[in-house]
């Protein structure tokens, strides 16, 4: 029981932060339904952009120049595909892929062999909540997505820019006659989807990861059944997205020699086995806004 | 007041779409524009509202200017900031919003609450069945109630200059009429009106001056009164009800397919 | 057509083939500079290097100059076929082969066109393939020596857990092996979890191997994963002896919050010298690596590199002693080494037997931040008891 | 017209970007010589390149020529049928591996597994491989049936994740992570994809690569031609009013369900035909290689080279396959680049770095892709000629449309 | 059903949350007339449409052509009846020329598939040309000649409202269901179409069931008339008949000159829950289940 407890708690943690990289993509997905494939790399140039100037700066500082830098980034791509001839956002998609490629080459070239700190505050530390032990860096991964949450509903809410986005996305010829500037949108999009990923980034390599490494982009990719599983283009999607996913993930690796007949190693695949459950039953994810065709 | 001189707008590669347009709208007027399928009524539109980038179109010469200022130059929201709103053709609502959203989108650039709220619920005066629907998705309103809808959209911002592409398409009668006087109502308060129609005798009724489109010109124009005199305004857009025998195929010679037997 | 054949030509006396030629022998590298494993991959060929660069200086082998191409293949098994067949005709053999997928794939290419290949990683199953260099022990024994040192030093006892997390693949797989080989021996009750190399957070394994209460964890992952398990066991108070197989380890990870707890609980298990060693060959390697490439931290990968381009020329002299420097003669001549001394950059090496350990000792290493590179040898390389019964089944 | 919201791949109706301009009818004559001449050219000197290219070009030739006919098959029910996929490695590998299955022999793999093999003839078991993908694209089809667009794309991921993990743990069927050896391609003992008999013709030994690329090149064409019939004909009709309007194309009388399985299985039996021809080039299977990646590179293949046009996939397959290859092949050349193994930009980092770069400006040049460029390049060469000769490059083309009114002189009364 | 009906609507009922679409309605198509549904917008006419063509699943009633049931029949069997539909909203495929977007509603009526198409096989050959050339007919008489390879989605909006109209009459059909034809052409426009819709009836002998707002045009072409109002059916005659109905021109027409199709006033916006029209015979169906697409 209190292993299963414990794993609950672990798998909470993890979900903390495939949330946080949820989030970035579904931003950016949201206001310019752009499936952003650099999302990984910006995630390791804002670890990165944290773990060189942290030393001299201290964290907080480096952290928001990590930000400022990921930002930068993340608009150099919303520029870059602002300048393509056409509005088609599978080729944009794939457009992303290069801008990754270039950029984790760059990045694997510069991290080298090394395990980079990101020198937090946190460190190991950790907090026992009701018998189980939690990392405090998670739960401060935890705090920043939902205080983004909250203050994206906040700004849903109060502005125009839900609707903004949402009307951007449905139909850009027609959000553009309502007066929406579709580059702002973008911008903005881009933006938060930009700081997300540096939050995203700093969060995975800290405790109880072991710090940034080359490796850095391609986790990104294990946030995509919690994207999907939530809806593409739903932020508290994101988080549930991110939390069941995981869930599954600790208790897959922690029952692994239960379930070994599924074969090793079935926990990176159980996440992707509850996404394909989960949308036979909604097929636009838990929170998704559902696409119909009318005639 | 908007002034189009000697526009020429094409398509892609050489699809010349509009030659050598020249119109007015006086502040305050309602101006009709009328014309066959294809004649180039909604590309005018598109021109003025900014949004032939999206249809692979270009001004290639001609001015637009608005209150004195040019809108060629400007992008479709730049447009919208400068009070001149488009009803675009086919309706063009936003599916996957409610109702509701879809007025919102409308009048984002509306900052005050209050004002928001005023047009919205004037809107829903205007077409209570939108209040019936405003949680629903509005893709799957009917064909007419998405006109509604449309219409409702473009009058959220409270624009200077309203653009109508064929505001009447797919309504029913009873609502044509109430268009009809809505857009005469629109106008009064001083807001004026470009209304591209097929419904010309409902647009010669609201409107002051009309202009004739055929083939990407201007074919004709001129008060409205004295262009519903015309025998071919008459005959090709009014129609004294003569029945379908006395219209022939636009082209003459087209034999109907006879019956098919695989 | 102007597409030439090709023939092994002779001259002087000593018969040549492909990448051979009057002044020089061309040896590649296909190894990853660009992807997933680039670090690592360029540490080593700057290892390989600083060798060839050595033997040049000294006049070469056979009177030939040695010339390394190095290709990049991104860890892109499709890549890394291609480059093969691209740089197949003009080496004699390959100094380097980066990893296990590539060296799977093209496995057979290799035994088809002869070319005599080291490949940088230690699987049981690499041992069968008769062109295939092995630089020392394979996973398996490298793990059961490791095991039997922790029962000996660390005491762990017949009846306990022992934990093994392991990356999935041939490197894990043959870990596991033994792992499981020095289980059944010593009495141990082995628990394996199996994780993947985008798994950074291994607090749900860690948990699970306190719950079921093991003494120890063997890692056959990588230096990230051996981190988090570190860290994430010294939080939850399970303090236990860690045991790292050779990739699992990198220096840069004293730098990161878990360097005391990797200090504490950490031994690397390895063929490899540890670049703090202060036998001659690894104090060779830290005098010349500075020199060339000041900006390369120390890490004991240079000393596989460096290790393996030796082992290289010693086939190659050889090959020469013999007067044929073709392919055939190069494996031939490769077959002949029964005892290569590195130096102490690795233990001693015999290549007389396919399918044979080249050798059966390991080194234990502890971390040690004090020292370059990280690592400290405890003692010289030495094969365990439990090992000696152990035979690969790959 | 209202967007259909199912068009995940492109923002709003009006003009496909890069579809053809209307009129094209006038210069049909030359196009038609062009595009009769042209292919025919290319085949001629398609057939001449392993008289003249040394292994590693036609390496490169066969594996591009392989992956062209699985960016076929994926722009098939990507460009054409509009069902996003991402489990394109998964019947990638299902065509591979049943080949070697099929095929292969019974016997010790490496670490210990047993194989296990049916050993047919490796025709027959090449022709059984490509039915397997088809059928594992019929069994995937249902999903399809439900979920759309992206959502359809990301879920076919978890294809991609089951089958390598299932590739891993079948260890007696896939040889596990070692993967399985390639039995050749043969009839009646003469190997098509071997070395076995020995052959010499015109005085160049004809050994494994030379033949691998004959029987590439006739997969690809065969798979081309195929490809581009079945679009220009009833069924391609079909698939693209379903990907346009699914309920609509059920109105119409195309069986939706139906048409979604035949594209998914097409399409997988294309990808298992490419698996077998990978196959071949490699001559070992590893699972490794058929993942989360490939499926993006098929992705990117057919979005650079042109969605829904088989002259778009070979495009892009050429290009995602064969520039890295390429580009790190030449790029010793560049000899102002840091030697590998330092930590500057040694030529493999820069060739990826140029990849990228290639990735990026492709698509911002034009988003139609690779076909779309070149459509683009030709129509300026030939305006560009058609200004240097007779005619008045100044008026303006004809304005399609008709008259409504009579030609009639009426007195205008301007305001 | 008689003889002379080819189509009957029996009590369906249609129900999408808490909005009843149809509610009961009942009519009959007789063979080879033109038949007007009518009725205020949202009124149900596009659902009903929808029913018929198997889009919708009605939670009750039945809809009987040539004696068969099309209720619960996938879309595709109904078009391959030769029950073919014209679409409120275009649904054209864009990036394909007129003729393809023609070719595609010959569907059932071909056989080529995959296989056969791939091969260029003969039959497929012979086929493909018979068809095109039949296809370029019909374009032709909907004055789409010269536009036969532009890709459709260059056209304007009447013009890609004549392709969605050949496509329905190149599908061969015994029954053509139209909604809304003539939205969005000009008076002389219509009433060429409407000469076409009616030369079709007259030369080709299919049965026409037409949704149209153009109040003259469904005087002049229909021979019956359906009035829906909020899914219910509220009158159901000849055009004269329907016209006069003063519970029409209440719901629907709003003018005291029903024939009129320009402006006219009315206030009382929203009264539309009035009497059913006499000669609904009110299936009553309890019916909590929701409409579902199929
Ligand atoms: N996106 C486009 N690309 C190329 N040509 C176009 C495009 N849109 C319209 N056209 C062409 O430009 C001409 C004018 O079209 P436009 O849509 O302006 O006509 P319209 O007067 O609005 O007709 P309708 O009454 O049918 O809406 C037509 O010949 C049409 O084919
Ligand atoms: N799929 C659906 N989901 C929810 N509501 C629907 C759906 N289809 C239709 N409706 C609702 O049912 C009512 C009838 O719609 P329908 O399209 O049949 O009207 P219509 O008579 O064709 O109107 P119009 O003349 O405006 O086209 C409308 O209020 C519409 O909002
Ligand atoms: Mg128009
Ligand atoms: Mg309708």
């Amino acid at each position: 029981m209190t292993r299963l407890l414990e794993l609950l708690a672990v798998g909470l943690s993890l979900g903390m932060l495939y949330a946080l990289i949820a989030m970035g993509f579904v931003i950016i997905y949201k206001g310019t339904r752009v499936v952003n494939f650099a999302q990984g790399s910006l995630l390791a140039l804002g670890a990165y952009a944290v773990a060189r100037i942290a030393p001299s700066a201290g964290f907080w500082a480096a952290s928001v120049a990590g930000i400022v830098i990921t930002v930068a980034g993340s608009l150099l791509i919303r520029f870059l595909l602002s300048r393509a001839r056409g509005h088609d956002h599978m080729a944009l998609a794939i457009a992303t892929i290069g801008v990754d490629v270039v950029l984790t080459t760059e990045l694997t070239r510069r991290i080298g062999p090394d395990v980079l700190s990101m020198l937090d505050p946190w460190g190991a530390a950790t907090v026992r909540l009701g018998g189980v032990t939690v990392p405090q860096a998670r739960i401060a991964a935890m705090a920043v997505a939902v205080v983004t949450l909250g203050l994206l509903l906040m700004l849903f809410r109060y502005t125009g820019w839900g609707v903004a986005m949402r009307a951007a996305s449905a139909d850009a010829e027609a959000a553009s006659l309502m007066g929406i500037r579709l580059g702002r949108v973008a911008t903005v999009s881009w933006m938060i989807g930009g700081a997300l990923a540096a939050g995203a980034g700093v969060f995975m390599s800290t405790f109880p990861s072991a710090g940034l490494d080359s490796h850095a982009s391609t986790i990104a990719l294990a946030a995509i059944p919690a994207i999907i599983l939530g809806g593409l283009d739903s932020t508290h999607g994101a988080i549930v997205g991110g939390i069941t996913v995981g869930m599954a993930k600790s208790l897959t690796a922690g029952y692994g020699s239960e379930l070994g007949f599924l074969g090793a190693g079935f926990g990176d695949v159980m996440p992707y086995v509850l996404m394909v459950a989960v949308l036979m039953w909604r097929p636009s994810g838990l929170f998704g806004t559902r696409e119909f065709i009318r005639v | 007041m908007l002034e189009v001189g000697r526009l020429a707008v094409h398509y892609g590669k050489a699809q010349i779409a509009l030659h050598d347009v020249t119109l007015t709208v006086p502040d305050g007027a309602a101006v009709a524009v009328l014309g066959a399928n294809g004649a180039g009524k909604s590309t005018l539109m598109r021109a003025l509202s900014g949004a032939l980038g999206h249809h692979r179109g270009t001004v290639d010469e001609g001015t637009i200017t608005y209150d004195g200022r040019s809108l060629r130059g400007l992008d479709a929201a730049g447009i919208v900031a400068a009070g001149v709103v488009q009803v675009p053709e086919g309706r063009r609502i936003f599916t996957t919003l409610t109702v509701e959203e879809n007025l919102r989108a409308g009048a984002v650039l509306v900052r005050d609450r209050v004002a928001r709220t005023r047009r919205r619920d004037e809107v829903y005066e205007l077409f209570p069945v939108l209040a019936e629907r405003r949680e629903q998705r509005a893709g799957l309103l009917s064909g007419g109630e998405q006109q509604m809808l449309a219409i409702g959209r473009a009058l959220m911002s409270g624009p200077s200059l309203l653009l109508l592409d064929e505001p009447s398409l797919g309504l029913a009668p009873r609502i044509v009429g109430r268009i009809g006087e809505i857009v005469r109502e629109i106008n009064r308060q001083g807001t004026a009106v470009l209304l591209v129609e097929q419904n010309a005798a409902m647009a010669l009724s609201v409107a002051d001056t009309a202009y004739v489109f055929e083939v990407g010109r201007v074919r004709l124009s001129g008060p409205s009164a004295e262009l519903r005199k015309s025998d071919e305004i008459r005959r090709l857009y009014l129609g004294g009800d003569a029945g379908p025998e006395q219209h022939g195929p636009t082209k003459p010679g087209e034999r109907a397919p006879a019956r098919w037997s695989a | 057509s102007s597409k030439a054949t090709e023939t092994a030509d002779s001259s002087s006396g000593t018969k040549t083939g492909p990448g051979v030629t009057a002044d020089t022998i061309t040896l590649g590298a296909l190894t990853d500079l660009s992807g997933v494993f680039g670090a690592q991959g360029k540490i080593i060929v700057q290892g390989n290097q600083l060798y060839i660069d050595k033997i040049n200086a000294a006049g070469g082998i056979c009177d030939r100059e040695i010339e390394l191409v190095v290709k990049d293949h991104g860890t892109d098994v499709q890549k890394a076929v291609s480059l093969y067949a691209e740089t197949e005709p003009e080496v004699l053999g390959y100094v380097q082969m980066l990893g296990s997928p590539i060296t799977s794939a093209l496995d057979t290419d290799i035994t088809d066109a002869r070319t005599l290949t080291v490949a940088t990683a230690w699987s049981s199953t690499l041992l069968k393939n008769p062109d295939m260099i092995v630089m020392g022990n394979t996973y398996d024994v490298e793990t059961v020596n490791g095991i039997d040192h922790l029962v000996r030093e660390k005491d762990l006892k017949s009846g306990d857990v022992l934990g093994h997390i392991y990356f999935e693949g041939d490197y894990g797989n043959s870990a596991l092996q033994g792992s499981t080989y020095a289980a059944e021996e010593l009495g141990l009750k082995l628990e394996g979890i199996q994780v993947k190399a985008t798994d950074t957070d291994l607090t749900a394994q860690v948990t699970t191997l306190k719950s079921r209460g093991a003494k120890a964890i063997v890692l056959s992952v990588g230096p990230r994963q051996t981190a988090s398990v570190a860290g994430v066991a010294a939080s939850l108070g399970y303090d236990v002896p860690l045991l790292a197989n050779t990739p699992a380890f990198d220096p840069s990870l004293l730098s990161t919050s878990a360097r005391s707890a990797l200090e504490k609980n950490l031994s690397v298990m390895t063929s490899i010298a540890p670049f703090s060693s202060t036998d001659e060959g690894p104090r060779e390697v830290a005098a010349a690596l500075p020199e060339k490439f000041p900006d390369t931290q120390p890490n004991s990968f240079v000393n596989l590199g460096y290790a393996s381009a030796l082992v290289y020329a010693e086939v190659l002299d050889k090959a020469c002693e013999n007067r044929d420097l073709t392919r055939e003669g190069v494996n031939t001549a490769f077959r002949q080494l029964k005892n290569v001394d590195t130096g102490g950059l690795t233990s001693a090496l015999d290549f007389s037997a396919t399918g044979r350990q080249p050798s059966r000792q390991t080194y234990v290493t502890k971390v040690d931040s004090s020292v370059p590179g990280g690592l400290a040898l405890q003692g010289p390389a030495t094969e365990s008891e439990t090992a000696e019964g152990y035979t690969s089944a790959g | 017209m209202s967007c259909p919201t199912s068009s995940w791949w492109r923002c709003s109706c009006g003009g496909r970007p890069g579809s053809s301009a209307p009129g094209s009818s006038s210069v049909s004559d030359r196009t038609n010589l062009v595009s009769r001449v042209l292919p025919a050219v290319g085949l001629i000197l398609a057939l001449m390149v392993p008289f003249y290219l040394s292994g590693f070009w036609l390496l490169l030739g066969v594996m591009v020529m392989a992956a062209a006919i699985g960016a076929i098959g994926l722009s098939l029910l990507v460009g054409t049928a509009g069902q996003l996929s991402l489990a394109h490695a998964f019947f990638l590998a299902v065509g591979a591996y049943a080949y070697c299955w099929f095929a292969g022999a019974p016997g010790p793999g490496g670490g210990g597994i047993t194989l296990t093999g049916l050993e047919l003839p490796p025709l027959l078991a090449a022709v059984l491989a490509v039915a397997t993908a088809g059928v594992a694209g019929l069994l995937f089809s249902p999903v399809a049936g439900r979920v759309r667009g992206l959502y359809l794309g990301l879920a076919s991921l978890a294809l991609v994740f089951l089958g390598q993990h299932l590739l891993f743990n079948l260890s007696s069927v896939t040889g596990g992570f070692n993967g399985r050896g390639v039995p050749e391609l043969s009839v009646l003992g003469f190997e098509l994809t071997g070395r076995d008999p020995e052959l010499t013709l015109l005085g160049v030994p004809f050994g494994d690569r030379e033949r691998q690329w004959y029987v590439a090149l006739v997969c690809v064409v065969v798979a081309s031609v195929f490809a581009r019939r079945v679009l220009a004909g009833r069924p391609g009709r079909a698939l693209v009013l379903m990907r346009e309007n699914e309920t609509a194309a059920g109105v119409v009388g195309v069986p939706v369900s139906r048409y979604k399985a035949s594209a998914f299985v097409l399409s997988s039996m294309y990808a298992g035909l490419a698996g077998v021809l990978l196959a071949q080039a490699f001559q070992r299977v590893v699972p490794e290689y058929f993942g989360l990646v490939l499926s993006v590179e098929y992705l990117a293949m057919i979005v650079i080279g042109g969605l829904g046009s088989v002259t778009g996939a070979v495009l892009g397959a050429a290009f995602v396959t064969g520039l890295p290859s390429l580009l790190s092949h030449y790029s010793g050349l560049l000899t102002f680049l840091a030697e590998p193994g330092t930590s500057g930009v040694d030529p493999a980092v820069a060739a990826r770095l140029v990849f990228g770069v290639a990735i990026v400006a492709v698509i911002l040049l034009e988003p139609g892709g690779l076909v779309a460029l070149g459509r683009r390049l030709r129509l300026a060469v030939r305006y560009r000629a058609d200004a240097a000769g007779p005619g008045d490059p100044g008026s303006p083309p004809d304005p399609v449309g008709h008259s409504a009114l009579p030609p009639q002189d009426m007195t205008t009364a301007s305001s | 059903m008689s003889e002379d009906t080819i189509l009957r609507v029996d009590g369906v009922t249609v129900r999408f949350g808490g909005v009843t679409a149809l509610d009961a309605v009942s009519f009959e198509v007789a063979k080879g007339s033109v038949h007007a549904v009518i009725g205020p917008n949202g009124a149900g006419k596009s659902s009903c449409f929808n029913v018929l063509s198997g889009v919708y699943r009605p939670v009750a009633g039945s809809v009987r052509y040539a004696g068969r049931e099309l209720v619960g029949m996938a879309p595709h069997r109904i078009a391959a009846l030769g029950v073919s539909r014209a679409f409120q909203n275009l649904a054209l495929a864009g990036d394909q020329s007129v003729a393809e977007n023609l070719m595609v509603a010959r569907h059932h009526l071909t056989r080529a598939g995959f296989v056969a198409t791939g091969l260029r096989l003969r039959s497929a050959r012979n086929e493909e040309r018979r068809h095109r050339e039949r296809v370029r007919e019909i374009a032709g008489f909907f004055d789409l000649g010269d536009r036969w390879d532009v890709p459709v989605g260059l056209l304007s909006y009447g013009e890609r409202k004549r392709v969605e109209l050949a496509r329905a009459l190149a599908a061969e059909p015994e029954l053509l269901l139209l909604d809304e034809p003539v939205a969005g052409m000009n008076h002389h426009e219509s009433w060429a179409m409407a000469r076409q819709i009616r030369r079709a009836r007259d030369e080709i002998g299919v049965s026409v069931l037409l949704i149209e707002h153009d109040m003259p045009m469904v005087m002049a072409l229909a021979d019956r008339v359906t009035v829906l109002d909020f899914g219910r059916r509220i009158a159901d005659g000849t055009p004269a008949e329907v016209s006069a109905d003063p519970e029409v021109i209440r719901a629907y027409l709003g003018a005291d000159e029903p024939t009129s199709d320009t402006t006219a006033g009315d206030d009382s916006a929203n009264a539309g829950s009035g009497t059913v029209g006499a000669t609904t015979d009110g299936t009553a169906t309890d019916g909590t289940t929701t409409a579902e697409h199929v």
